[in-house]
């Protein structure tokens, strides 16, 4: 018994060790979780690219990163919305001077089931199935059955652009499901032929159509243009304009390279 | 006579206990059948030994891995000392006063907690209150939390088990109290202590709720070389493979191999603590 | 007391053996035990009195990997055949305990649990039946009063008198005891012993007993068992003044056992 | 000698203080969740908090109303436990009474073991197995809802229950069985009759250690339940419990933002709930256990 601890404990500091052998310079991005797949994508790159880099990565919601950025426990603040007129008083108040960089657009999808017949919503259709005006499918031009609307937790960025752009702050039902995360969305509407949800267009897949909004069908061009109305900038906010690392890394989301792995990962290219 | 029906009765309860324990049985046994056939095709040597790539679409699980076992030590480091200390307290130096029957509450309502208010104090306490952050060193400390009770109530009975006699002979030897606990006692209730220490490294490997604001990460690309990094861990990932995963045909096979990574270990463990403790108590290792 | 008619004999057992698993626990036992007479079993640890015993009324049926052969004539039928009733069985022939094994619940209902599940529902009939058998135990005195109270409240020697009350309430025509005195003090083993001696003028009694004293005191008829055999089965009188086996006789004078 | 004296004494004072540990989390534990959870109550009043219908912590202004979390919760364990405990107490009933002793040793550490199945496990199947059948076979507006999640719960809870009233059931000694099966008692008599009630402070302590598991259990209901935060009116609505909403939402919450106190106030109530079953548990044991000689 003994000795297999001690032979556990042995490996797991020779893994350690292993991974130790630079001390190396480290890189801290916090904030949005709509931006995690694209931040973490590039940071896979960016470190086969730079293997000394140590790179700590996490999701706590977009206030919190830009939280964390004015009080300097992150390099990188990834934020699914513009810095707030509060957020940046208290920042300069910090000497902290957050510096923006788009680096990708998000657009918002209202997703259904393949087998939908449903293909359009106006914006005003879609604010009333979420408030629970609409709660029948044959009244958008579906069969007669009910919907199941679909939301996400109110604290996400993919909420917050919803709210903003459709709901135009009224209230979503209570009846609503509230899903933690886009890939349980996905996963629960390609399940459920009677559900609505939206999702970001990172997310898109087979296995769930995507409605077109006002009759704009949704492309990289729509969305870069502004024609399709729920779509929203990505940032990354640095302390400052960046430094060393950073900047290097900052660099390589914008280059041509970066933007590649943005557009795998599901986002529109901001060019 | 009632005679018949009295038999019809007692022959029906039969039948309803033999069908409610084949039900269960078929039930849970049905769903370790499916993650195995599910998930045993995604199992390889690269999947134990890459970390996960591309968006987790790709690779493997071995950070989670790491982390998870990583987080175990971390935990074990913490409870077992602590958990022992108070289990020899109790059995050794505790009279029944108040004091006594506070420290057993307390433990016995530790038991009870539930694993996600655990989250919320370790989140309070060790990463905002002691400026741990979200960490490894959080986590593991918030999963120790919730082993200390287990390793309390298994401690405990492996040294009440230990019988006074050994205890009288230590001390007719002249022996001190602090000598006979720690040469004659502790030797003696090791294994089973041990025992209870495994089948609590089952539940914390386990546990999800508890890690998920306190160091569980999304995504690290590497594995955490610091007490203060975050790490990824195991039944985490799980999570997030089941709700974040953007393509879902390309994680669903990683999604069934991490959960068959998962449960084999869990369950492993499991089995070794119970398998020993069926051991343990058919030897007569005390007399 | 007529012991050696024929035709008084309660209980005739026939070739019996039994095994657990393989090893035979008892060898091949051939006795009779008579109407309203109190016979005692004797002999040393493990060697099959207490086995035999729980043959008499079919308790070994329960443990896993058990076999008997052989035959057990109760009133001439055969216990051990196919078509008689456990249950029925039970019924005629109760049982008391080595140690005093009360129900959870209210004296009362101790007493009142076989008759109950034999059928009967009548407040006052079980009310008759609990005071009657109660006072065959010699315990009604003691818990009139507080017949609602736990039987666990109850000492040791009430506990197991509660025992036998339990058994006698079902009517049963043997009642069958297992060493009942071994967990009490000597007071009420006194008590217990008294008990017996005035019972076996309704009931065939058969007991186990570990005390030779007891056994002397208190049976009319003694069998001596030895490692799963019968040795020897005599009056009580003259088995504990002229055994005729020099074995009984070695048991008896305390040379082993 | 007097070296042997002094490391008695550290040695004592060492473990007395360690030992003290285990209170000082308790402490901490409601100590911190009071702390961060009561502050809540600047933002909005007890009753609405308590009594309130609608949950939306993030609009402004935010409203803090956790009645569907708590009949969330509430819906969860009863419906779970409703599935569940019947069924463990007849498996605890086969373990200890009709199962052969062979069979019985394989058995007991199985339904241990699966136990230890993590709830991360369950709610996966859940999500992918159960809720589209669910929803296919009754026709659904979906398939995450209040049975799907209490199905995954009862199964959770069925080896805890289970394995602890066989533990209690077979501490009822066997010569009071011997006793009813001598008096003519059928298995099924002695069972319900002198059993069961004999094991039955312990039976209703595992049903209540059970159902504090349903209590509590986080990974199940956030994965399965559905989230939708209301008072559920059948069995196929979808639920939000409180360890659910805590799960989803801390995460991404500001740390010392009315949200926060919420989820803090939600961990508070939930604690109560596991303490209250805990502590009634611990009072069966205290008062009508049956002392076995």
């Amino acid at each position: 018994m003994k000795k297999s601890i001690t032979l556990l404990t042995t490996v797991i500091l020779m893994l350690s060790l292993l991974n130790n052998i630079a001390e190396a310079s480290s890189l801290i991005i916090k904030g949005s979780t709509t931006v995690l797949p694209i931040a973490q994508a590039v940071i896979e790159s960016y470190v086969a690219l730079y293997p000394d880099i140590k790179c700590s990565l996490s999701g706590e919601g977009s206030g919190n990163g830009i939280k964390a950025l004015i009080d300097g426990t992150c390099d990188i603040a990834n934020s699914s919305r513009f810095i707030e007129v509060e957020e940046a008083e208290m920042a300069f108040k910090k000497g902290a001077y957050p510096v923006p960089f788009g680096v990708a657009i998000d657009a918002i999808i209202p997703i259904v089931h393949p087998e939908n017949p449903v293909d359009n919503l106006t914006l005003e259709q879609l604010r009333d199935i979420y408030i629970g005006k609409i709660t029948n499918w044959k009244e958008v031009g579906g069969p007669d059955k009910g919907i199941a609307v679909i939301t996400r937790d109110t604290s996400s960025g993919t909420f917050e652009i919803w709210d903003e752009k459709v709901m135009k702050g009224a209230k979503v039902t209570p009846r609503a499901q509230i899903m933690a995360s886009s890939g349980a969305i996905v996963q629960a509407v390609s399940q459920n032929r009677l559900a609505i949800s939206y999702i970001g267009i990172g997310y898109m897949n087979k296995y769930v159509k995507g409605l077109k909004v006002e009759d704009v069908e949704v492309t990289p061009e729509t969305v870069r243009t502004g024609e399709f109305p729920i779509s929203r900038y990505l940032f990354m906010f640095t302390r400052g304009w960046p430094q060393g690392e950073t900047l290097r890394f900052i660099n390589f989301i914008l280059s041509d390279e970066g933007q590649k792995i943005v557009e795998r990962t599901g986002f529109v290219t901001i060019r | 006579m009632a005679l018949n029906a009295r038999k019809f009765k007692d022959r029906l309860l039969t039948y309803v206990l033999w069908s409610s324990m084949i039900l269960v049985i078929i039930v849970l046994l049905s769903i370790l059948v499916f993650i195995v056939t599910q998930g045993i095709g995604a199992i390889s040597i690269e999947f134990l030994t890459q970390p996960p790539r591309n968006s987790m679409t790709e690779g493997g699980i071995l950070t989670p891995l790491i982390g998870t076992l990583q987080l175990i030590i971390v935990s074990m480091m913490f409870s077992l000392p602590v958990g022992v200390c108070t289990a020899i307290y109790l059995v050794e130096y505790a009279k029944e006063d108040i004091y006594t029957t506070t420290l057993r509450l307390a433990i016995r309502s530790l038991a009870g907690i539930p694993s996600v208010v655990y989250g919320l104090f370790g989140l309070s306490f060790f990463c905002i209150l002691l400026r741990f952050k979200p960490s490894l060193l959080s986590a593991g400390l918030t999963l120790g939390c919730l082993a200390l009770p287990l390793i309390v109530g298994a401690a405990e009975t492996a040294l009440q088990a230990v019988p006074q006699s050994l205890r009288d002979a230590a001390y007719a030897l002249g022996a001190t109290k602090w000598q006979t606990i720690s040469k004659v006692v502790i030797p003696a209730a090791l294994p089973s202590v041990l025992t209870g220490a495994i089948l609590s490294v089952g539940r914390v490997a386990g546990e999800t709720a508890p890690i998920m604001f306190t160091g569980a990460a999304f995504f690290t690309p590497g594995i955490a070389k610091s007490l203060f990094d975050e790490v990824m861990a195991l039944p985490f990932h799980v999570y997030v493979l089941a709700t974040a995963g953007t393509f879902i045909d390309k994680t669903r096979p990683l999604q069934y191999g991490a959960i068959l990574v998962l449960m084999a270990l869990v369950l492993g463990i499991t089995l070794i603590g119970v398998i020993m403790r069926a051991k343990l108590s058919r030897r007569d290792y005390l007399m | 007391m007529v012991i050696d008619s024929m035709n008084n004999v309660k209980i005739k057992v026939e070739n019996l053996s039994l095994y657990y698993g393989d090893s035979p626990a008892l060898k091949n036992i051939n006795m009779h035990i008579y109407n309203q007479s109190v016979t005692a079993l004797i002999g040393p640890s493990g060697c099959g009195k207490s086995s035999f015993l729980r043959c008499l009324n079919r308790m070994n049926d329960f443990i896993p990997n058990t076999r008997v052969e052989g035959n057990v004539y109760l009133d001439g039928l055969n216990i051990y055949s196919s078509n008689v009733e456990l249950i029925e069985l039970r019924k005629k022939v109760g049982m008391v305990f080595q140690r005093p094994n009360p129900f959870p619940m209210s004296i009362y209902d101790n007493v009142a649990f076989g008759p109950r599940l034999h059928g009967i529902k009548d407040r006052e009939k079980l009310d008759e039946i609990v005071e009657s058998s109660l006072r065959s135990a010699a315990l009604w005195d003691e818990v009139k009063g507080i017949l609602t109270r736990s039987a666990l409240s109850l000492s040791g020697g009430q506990q197991q008198r509660l025992c036998v009350a339990r058994a006698i309430a079902v009517k049963p025509e043997v009642l069958l005891m297992d060493e009942p005195t071994s967990a009490l003090d000597p007071l009420a083993t006194a008590r217990i012993e008294q008990l017996i001696r005035n019972l076996k003028k309704y009931f065939t009694i058969v007991i186990v007993t570990h005390n030779m004293q007891q056994a002397a005191r208190i049976s009319d008829v003694t069998a001596f068992f030895l490692m799963g055999e019968l040795i020897e089965v005599e009056p009580t009188e003259k088995i504990f003044t002229a055994p005729e086996d020099q074995r009984t006789a070695d048991y008896i004078t305390g040379r082993f056992g | 000698m007097k070296d042997l004296k002094a490391t008695d004494f550290i040695a004592k004072i060492t473990i007395s203080t360690i030992a003290m540990i285990g209170i000082f989390i308790l402490i901490f534990i409601l100590f911190f969740l009071a702390k961060e959870g009561i502050p809540i109550l600047k933002s909005t009043t007890l009753k609405d908090l308590l009594f309130g219908l609608y949950w939306y912590p993030t609009y402004s202004p935010p409203e803090f109303g956790m009645l569907p979390l708590i009949a969330g919760s509430l819906a969860v364990t009863l419906l779970s436990s409703l599935i569940a405990l019947p069924i463990s107490i007849l498996v605890s009933l086969f373990l200890s009474e009709v199962c052969p002793k062979t069979l019985r040793n394989i058995l007991k550490p199985t339904l241990e073991i699966l136990g230890f199945l993590p709830s991360v496990v369950l709610g996966f199947l859940g999500m992918v197995i159960i809720a589209p059948w669910l929803q296919n076979s009754f026709d659904l507006l979906t398939g995450l809802n209040l049975f799907n999640a209490s199905i995954l719960l009862g199964l959770l809870i069925i080896p805890i229950t289970g394995s602890l009233a066989d533990d209690a059931i077979s501490s009822v000694p066997t010569d009071i069985r011997a006793a009813a099966f001598a008096l003519g008692a059928t298995r099924e008599e002695t069972i319900s009759k002198v059993v069961l009630p004999a094991a039955l402070p312990g039976i209703l302590q595992a049903c209540l250690l059970g159902m504090m598991r349903g209590v509590g259990e986080t990974m199940v209901v956030l994965m399965a339940a559905g989230g939708a935060a209301i008072i559920p009116e059948s069995l196929f609505d979808p639920v939000r419990p409180l360890t659910s909403t805590i799960a989803a939402e801390m995460g991404e919450t500001p740390v010392g933002s009315p949200h926060y106190h919420a989820l803090f106030f939600a961990g508070l109530l939930l604690l109560l709930m596991t303490l209250i079953l805990n502590l009634t548990a611990i009072w069966i044991e205290k008062r009508w256990r049956w002392q076995w000689r």
